[in-house]
């Protein structure tokens, strides 16, 4: 159980008037959901909730003045049982009863994890977060960040040994099928085009990343491509981490995700990917966006291939593989006209799925770019 | 062409070679004529020059370093010599309220080319008025630049450095030096005020220090590189103005800082360079950065004593390696 | 020796001047013009101006705290000293020196030196310099009696009188080193007898009366350039202002103050004037107003002046520039 | 701006997106992209920079006139000069 209290939300900020209750007993929150608007001095504001569990109780009446640090709710953790009556020890303690307690501020202090300044900044840079490192009382240091990285990176040199050791390994375990369809890209072309016209270059949205934002759409409809086959069954994945092939000029290729792509509206997918393949350049990837694949999606269409047959990255199930958008026929009720066409391919794991949900999926992919305002 | 000379040698040809080509340059303080100097830095400088030009002054460090004030701002170019740091307070109304403020004062009209020479330092048993390490002190004023040469190089170049130099200059020599054999290098193009020197490059720490300590931190520096740690020794040869640049790149390369210094600590000259560094590098530190000072006691006598109060290389090297562990 | 008529009336400019420009610096103070401490010589007029036509355009000048009077007596434009007073830059130091810091390099004048004492030593150097040199130059050395407690002053007489250096100290006995009377400071309060220890010629004159300090200034000045080595002066007079701007004069009675007014030099030289033919009130109306027009003008100008950039804060710290 | 300034900006900003490319080598009238191994996204970004250099957006419609060295430089001194 734990206490949701007034945030501060500024240095000045002394109190504010909690408006609106945007929860009720027993709903279930997640982190980052707003859950009360509160009026401050600066005008009325969104507070959101820390964490996911359920509302167990709310303390405070709307439109009363709660000055920081006071108690608004009770949140239970999910699998935290029903607490009918809450002891005494749950009862949340005002702040000054908080304040009274010694244990308080050593908490605090437990809390803040010891690291020095240059690997708090290097660990930023990775975005590896340090409580990751699973230090507690010793403090961490440069070098731990770095071998870190060094670990999960493979340095170009290694990388082409390291693609060869996964793909040898993928071809001798994992029974592919491949399918392909022609998508029909004009639409989406050229609802693109128009959707980018009124935008500044540098917000301009890439066919790939709407192709990356239709893949996880239809994952969504067919989750059985998105996961793992892990002791010899399908593990799906809750998260959509989609890894996205990114040619290294050097050389190799390294496929790092887009964590939690399924969160993310098609504005957002565009970012992720621009950030992406600009620290996957500068060699500053976070090691989950390395580790934590759960499909892979690959687009070689910038270099004029026309069918890409990928093999598939274990213990990942799936890859998709998109080839060039070139003008092609197409026949169009019963008159043949020039389109935009790309071939999309999906290899498979046919251990866990089967030409079916392929077929699905690439039946939903084919729709889905056909009205591409849909993946806004 | 380089020859083995004494520190004191060295500057005892730098301001000998300075007076034979500059009528201006002369050289004042107590006992510098016919006793030779107190540190026999100036022994023979009287029959070469005269008594005009090395000039036996009676014990009054005020007037005198006044004096040295007076005839810089009236064209001349004055070497004051002060026994010891701590007579050096005796003067220091007229170092810190005249020399270094005249020149702002008059709006950049008068400027005061004056070099002030003094011993520093403990070590010879000479107690708690003549071993202090009051450089840092000096370096807090603006006006004045402060000079710590380590090496006979130093010596020798930091005194023309200094008579170049159109405002007040103050060299800090430490007095366990004088004895100290070196290579000099009469032609060497000198480096410039406020430059510091990398001695000896290293990897995993960054060893900031000067004057005597410089030596002491290379002893330690070779004794960690046979535990396979690898410390950059830098002395700092100036301490106003310091070469951040010198130091803060060293930082970036070796993330962490151990100051050796044989002031005191509190508010020192070492709080000073981690101030700086906290400023401009706090990011680039893997761990606190650390101090090796004098013990803060006024010096005692007892050689046990004096030892135990000095930064030692045992000191730097148990510092060093606590360092690397992260503290 | 008779005094020319031209001479007397520049003294009575000069330290009409130096009258009227303090009793306008009072003013500005007033009206926060003027900030810092002022001190106000009103009242020793006569040693500035006195001692100042003894010595040439090549000789030094050292002063105090108490230095607007010697800094207009040696020809520092009264414009250029309000202005820095003002702040301003186009004040004689650009605004970096005040009240108490007075520079002037063409007019070989060293300051301005609000630490009592401490200018002795200065002059000492100066002074030994030019003998280095063999200038046959004279460093002028103006201080307080307050001075003579202060062992600056005992090291650089000694100094001065042991190297045979050419320097005129001027003490100026106000007989009062800020608010404590010279009798409750000196077991000796013949300051001219300290000098006469260290072996050098000394002298008291009446600070009261300018003909007599130019008198015992030039026959100094001679001495020195003569016969060589450093001659001592001590002008007694009084101060009939409080020691700075924020002095409530508790330490002396308001009798004592208007007994010394009787002697103000400028009554006493202007009643000198009156037995001249060539003095009429026209004329003492003429320089009146001359010199009211000069203070206008240097009033003027420092409102005028402008502020030092604040991106200038810094220099002259170093003279090639800035510090690290 | 001269058309050698605009193939200057041009190379500078294809340098900086692929360090390893010889400026010499770059042939003028190949594709930029297919040639020089130049993906879509860096092909936007170089685009977004020199919009920033040269204040001249090209629209995705005029992609196809930016394909060669020689076109793009073309089609920045049009617009730059008008």
């Amino acid at each position: 159980m734990s206490t949701f209290v007034m945030p501060s939300l500024g240095a000045d900020m002394k109190s504010a008037v909690l408006m609106e209750w945007k929860v009720k007993e027993g709903d279930p929150v997640t982190k980052g959901m707003v859950i009360a608007e509160v009026e401050t001095s600066k005008g009325v504001i969104e507070i959101e909730v820390f964490e996911d569990g359920i509302i167990e109780k709310l303390l405070v009446e709307e439109e009363t003045d709660c000055t920081v640090g006071t108690p608004l709710a009770l949140i239970r953790s999910k699998d935290e049982a029903v607490n009918t009556k809450p002891t005494t020890q749950d009862l949340p303690k005002s702040p000054s009863e908080i304040l009274k307690e010694p244990e308080h501020e050593i908490m605090l202090a437990a809390e803040r994890i010891k690291a020095s300044p240059a690997a708090r900044k290097r660990a930023q840079e990775l975005g590896i977060e340090l409580a990751s490192l699973g230090a507690d009382k010793e403090a961490i240091h440069l070098a731990q960040i770095e071998s870190e990285i060094t670990a999960k990176i493979p340095q170009p040199s290694g990388m082409r040994q390291a693609i060869a050791k996964a793909m040898s390994r993928s071809n001798a375990e994992i029974p592919h099928y491949y399918l392909s369809a022609s998508v029909n890209m004009t639409p989406a072309l050229h609802w693109l085009e128009e959707y980018n016209k009124n935008r500044s270059i540098q917000d301009r949205i890439l066919p790939t990343a709407l192709l990356i934002r239709a893949v996880v759409y239809v994952l969504k409809e067919v989750p059985e491509l998105n996961g793992f086959w892990k002791d010899d069954g399908l593990q799906m994945s809750m998260q959509i981490n989609p890894g996205i092939a990114i040619a290294l000029r050097k050389e190799g290729l390294i496929t790092p995700a887009i964590l939690e792509a399924g969160q993310m509206d098609l504005d957002a997918t565009m970012q992720a990917l621009g950030d992406l393949i600009t620290r996957t350049r500068s060699g500053k990837l976070r090691n989950t966006e390395i580790t934590q694949q759960t499909i892979t999606i690959t687009n070689l269409g910038d270099l004029g291939v026309e069918n890409v047959y990928g093999v598939i990255y274990p213990p990942q199930v799936a890859l998709v593989g998109f080839g060039r958008i070139m003008d092609a026929p197409w026949a169009q009720g019963d008159t043949l006209c020039v389109r935009k066409v790309m071939q999309a391919t999906l290899a498979g794991d046919h251990r866990a799925t089967d030409g079916r949900t392929g077929g699905k999926f690439l039946d939903r992919l084919n729709q889905i770019l056909q009205t591409p305002e849909e993946l806004l | 062409m380089s020859e083995i000379i004494t520190y004191r040698e060295a500057l005892r040809v730098a301001m000998s070679e300075a007076m034979q080509k500059d009528e201006r340059v002369f050289l004042m303080g107590e006992d510098v004529g016919r006793y030779g100097g107190s540190f026999a830095v100036s022994m023979g400088l009287l029959e070469q020059f005269g008594s005009e030009r090395i000039i036996d002054t009676p014990l009054s460090e005020s007037a005198f370093t006044g004096a040295g004030i007076g005839a810089a701002l009236n064209g001349m170019r004055p070497i004051v010599e002060i026994m010891t740091v701590n007579f050096s307070l005796l003067a220091l109304d007229q170092i810190m309220n005249n020399a270094a403020t005249i020149l702002h004062m008059s709006g950049g009209q008068f400027h005061v080319p004056l070099v002030i020479r003094m011993a520093t330092g403990g070590g010879k048993q000479l107690g708690a008025q003549h071993s202090h390490s009051l450089e840092g002190w000096y370096a807090h004023i603006p006006g004045l630049k402060v000079l710590t040469p380590a090496t006979v190089q130093d010596a020798y170049d930091m005194v023309g450095l200094a008579l170049a130099d159109p405002d007040p200059v103050l060299i800090f020599e430490n007095s366990l030096l004088y004895n100290a054999k070196g290579a000099l290098e009469r032609q060497a193009e000198p480096l410039k005020i406020g430059k510091a020197l990398v001695h000896r490059e290293g990897k995993d720490l960054s060893i900031f220090t000067y004057g005597i300590s410089l030596f002491k931190s290379l002893e330690a520096a070779e004794i960690l590189s046979k535990e396979g740690i690898g410390a950059e020794v830098i002395d700092l040869r100036s301490l106003r103005p310091l070469d951040d640049e010198t130091m803060i790149r060293s930082v970036r390369k070796t993330h962490r800082v151990l100051i050796v210094d044989e002031g005191w600590k509190s508010g020192s000259i070492s709080a000073e360079i981690m101030a700086r560094i906290n400023e401009q590098a706090f990011y680039e530190l893997d761990a606190p950065m650390m101090r090796v000072c004098s013990a803060e006691v006024p010096f005692p006598y007892a050689h046990h004593l004096e030892q135990a109060a000095l930064p030692q290389p045992e000191k730097i090297v148990a510092a060093a390696k606590k360092l690397m562990e992260g503290i | 020796m008779e005094i020319e008529y031209e001479l007397l009336e520049h003294y009575y400019r000069q330290m009409l001047l130096i009258r009227r420009f303090e009793e306008k610096c009072v003013e500005m103070y007033s009206h926060e013009k003027i900030r810092g401490f002022l001190h106000l010589y009103i009242g020793e007029e006569a040693i500035a101006v006195g001692v100042m036509d003894a010595v040439g355009p090549e000789d030094n000048i050292l002063a105090t705290y108490r230095e607007h009077g010697h800094a207009i007596a040696r020809g520092i434009l009264p414009k250029t000293i309000m202005a820095e007073m003002f702040g301003k830059a186009e004040g004689c130091c650009l605004g970096r020196g005040g009240s108490m810091h007075l520079f002037d390099a063409a007019t070989r004048f060293y300051g301005g030196s609000a630490i009592v004492a401490a200018g002795l030593p200065l002059a000492v150097g100066m002074a030994l310099a030019d003998k280095m040199m063999k200038r046959g130059r004279v460093t002028v050395c103006f201080f307080g009696d307050g001075a003579v407690a202060e062992g600056e002053f005992h090291e650089s007489l000694n100094l001065a009188a042991l190297w045979q250096l050419p320097i005129l100290f001027v003490c100026e006995n106000n007989r009062y080193g800020m608010g404590t009377a010279l009798e409750l400071s000196q077991s000796e309060p013949n300051l001219a007898q300290k000098a006469l220890s260290y072996r050098i010629t000394a002298s008291q004159v009446d600070g009261m009366d300018v003909l007599e300090v130019a008198k015992a200034a030039k026959h100094a000045v001679l001495q020195i350039k003569e016969v060589g080595g450093p001659v001592f002066l001590e002008c007694l007079a009084y101060r009939f202002r409080g020691h700075s701007m924020f002095d409530a004069e508790l330490y002396r009675n308001k009798a004592e103050v208007e007994e010394w007014k009787k002697k103000d030099p400028l009554l006493a030289l202007q009643s000198k004037l009156e037995s001249e033919s060539s003095w009429t009130n026209t004329k003492k109306d003429e320089i009146e107003k001359e010199v009211a027009a000069i203070i206008d003008e240097a009033v003027a100008y420092a409102e005028q002046g402008t502020l030092e950039p604040l991106e200038d804060l810094e220099k002259f710290v170093y003279s090639s520039g800035a510090d690290q | 701006m001269s058309e050698e300034q605009i193939k200057e900006s041009i190379i500078n900003q294809i340098v900086l997106i692929a360090p390893d490319i010889d400026p010499d080598e770059i042939l003028p009238d190949k594709n930029i992209q297919r040639s020089l191994e130049i993906d879509s996204f860096d092909f936007l970004k170089m685009l977004t920079a020199l919009d920033v250099e040269l204040g001249v957006a090209v629209p995705e419609a005029d992609y196809g006139q930016v394909d060669t060295l020689n076109h793009m430089i073309a089609y920045f001194a049009k617009r730059i000069v008008s």
